[in-house]
């Protein structure tokens, strides 16, 4: 396996899977890594996360310290959630549909956690 | 002989996930290798002392994978979260066969693969 | 006691309901939510964790709600900013239970 | 002076569902009494020896809820299921003041409780 | 606490949440207990079930074995997931959107495991 | 020896995408399975746990699958039939298992 595409389809912060996820990732970057975000997983490219005040780790943090990690949202998910008007995170890279699919076709594997 | 990894992220009992892994890690073994990685709830899996009435015993049914050569890691960061502790790998409230590692061990075993199981509800 | 008496001052009728909501907007429990508030008189909504995901909803201006209490730090972790009439304060979870235990209200967690 | 009785099913870490609890049991303790039911995954919520690196440690603020008033039951069956065995409702592997009892004792806690919120993912 | 809306969304035998709520269902029959099977809640509705080579217990006899326990399944979750053409439990009562939320208003809790 | 031959027998070009679902058909990861397996070329789809529910749904009808492998235990503990067209093994997870592993199929599991 030379390259993973894990998929998030969970929001972050209101269970663990966005972070285990992010970890996952991180420890999987000798090989090419793609994090998707698909469904409610999209909400983590909310720009201006701050989690001090809730005590947990800031997960839009996890994305800019692995820059090897190619971060992408799905486009049409992003949309029915109203995130278009939002300012997201930069390191997002938004695509659509078919671009989606394409990419998690393209791994060795898709892992959804 | 090729390499078969599975991906746990619920603990017992709570869903099909971890039977489901085990009936295709059975099924694997016979010609294959096999890597199971216990990741956030899956670390309660290994737990000693399961005692289900109605269900089957999935420690168990864990332990007799390990024995028949599954090589079965824990996450440490989830394990020590949810009061597992481990000295050397070993934890003294698992079941035999089943170590606390290290989050690279899922890297190292996605690398060797040739396939990828992950199962969670 | 200041906040009792705002409770009370939003009814029409006797009862309140107070919806606690922790659930991202497209899951069936918000959907079950929404739907008993549309057909509530007299509702107030408190949004915790997931359920903060709510505030970018459109479909959330049109409900018949009296007031709609934010959790500051879910809202903080997640980058969503509150709107205008969306209520922030500083001792939520008091709130919510004041709120929740009043006699004249019922409460409804999704 | 009312009763609120809260109803977990998930387990400590893997949502935001057991430390809401807490934030909530904690206001209503102040004027109110309080029952928690650990229910399903929930009853691997007092387990002792809890070690989170970057999370609060869920089982000590149980703990503490516990010793400030509240009553906190768990389910026999399903902490049986995960290997939580208990002597007289009293558990070695859970924190003090939690106790595994009896199902029924939802169905009471509900019966005398005023309101009722059940939070899960 | 007189009356409890127990609230099933979640699929049969997949998890537990089934098994669970129908548990909780059974020691509350001394309230008025109804079951109200919406989403995937409704697959429990399903007749024939058959559990022991899965090696679970059996939930539909669950509902049998508690004719105290009133259950509902939600008519738009059933059509949507296409169970108007299969066989369904007797024991469970076909209501409407409307009904549905009706009862489920009209206890003095809701409860979703 | 004889299942793998069938395998191969079903392949149009030299690659099988096998799917594993174990999810219910109105989940995002089912919905995410079948957007794959439309774009598959040549596909198998093996249905455990939740995933059994597909058999329920029409639209599995159009979707160019060359064979539906359903989990029996699976199909009896819930009350789903199986359709004319399904596999219903005995030994549904060595079937799983032999055709995931081949070296000529891709796996994907939800």
């Amino acid at each position: 396996m030379r390259s993973v595409f894990y998929m998030l389809d969970a929001a972050p912060y209101g269970s663990e899977k966005a972070y285990g996820l992010l970890n996952a990732a991180a420890v999987s970057i000798k090989m090419n890594v793609i994090v998707g975000l698909y469904a409610d997983g999209v909400y983590l490219a909310l720009a201006g996360q701050d989690s001090r005040a809730l005590g947990v780790p800031n997960l839009s943090d996890i994305i800019y310290a692995y820059p090897e990690m190619r971060v992408i949202a799905h486009e049409p998910s992003l949309a029915k959630r109203g995130l278009f008007s939002q300012s997201l995170i930069e390191r997002v890279e938004l695509v659509d549909d078919e671009k989606f699919i394409e990419e998690a076709v393209a791994s060795d594997s898709v892992i959804a956690l | 002989m090729a390499t078969l990894t599975i991906i746990l992220t619920d603990g017992p009992y709570i869903s099909e996930c971890a039977e489901m892994a085990v009936k295709i890690a059975k099924a694997a073994l016979v010609h294959h290798r096999v890597n199971i990685f216990l990741y956030l709830d899956a670390v309660h899996i290994p737990k000693g002392g399961q005692n289900p009435v109605h269900f089957v015993n999935i420690g168990r049914l864990f332990e007799e994978l390990a024995s028949n050569g599954a090589t079965i890691r824990a996450c440490p960061r989830c394990a020590a979260a949810r009061g597992y502790q481990a000295a050397e790998g070993v934890c003294q409230e698992y079941l035999p066969g089943i170590r606390i590692t290290s989050l690279y061990d899922l890297a190292e075993m996605l690398k060797e693969s040739d396939k990828v199981i992950a199962l969670s509800r | 006691m200041e906040h009792n008496r705002q409770l009370h001052s939003d009814a029409k009728g006797s009862r309140v309901d107070i919806f606690l909501l922790t659930k991202s907007p497209f899951s069936e429990r918000a959907r079950f939510c929404m739907r008993l508030i549309s057909r509530s008189e007299n509702a107030v909504l408190y949004l915790a964790g997931d359920g903060v995901y709510m505030l970018l909803e459109e479909a959330l201006e049109n409900l018949p709600l009296n007031r709609i209490v934010a959790c500051q730090e879910d809202l903080e972790a997640r980058g969503v900013q509150a709107k205008d009439k969306t209520v922030v304060p500083v001792d939520f979870y008091e709130r919510l239970v004041e709120d929740a235990m009043n006699e004249e209200s019922k409460l409804y967690a999704f």
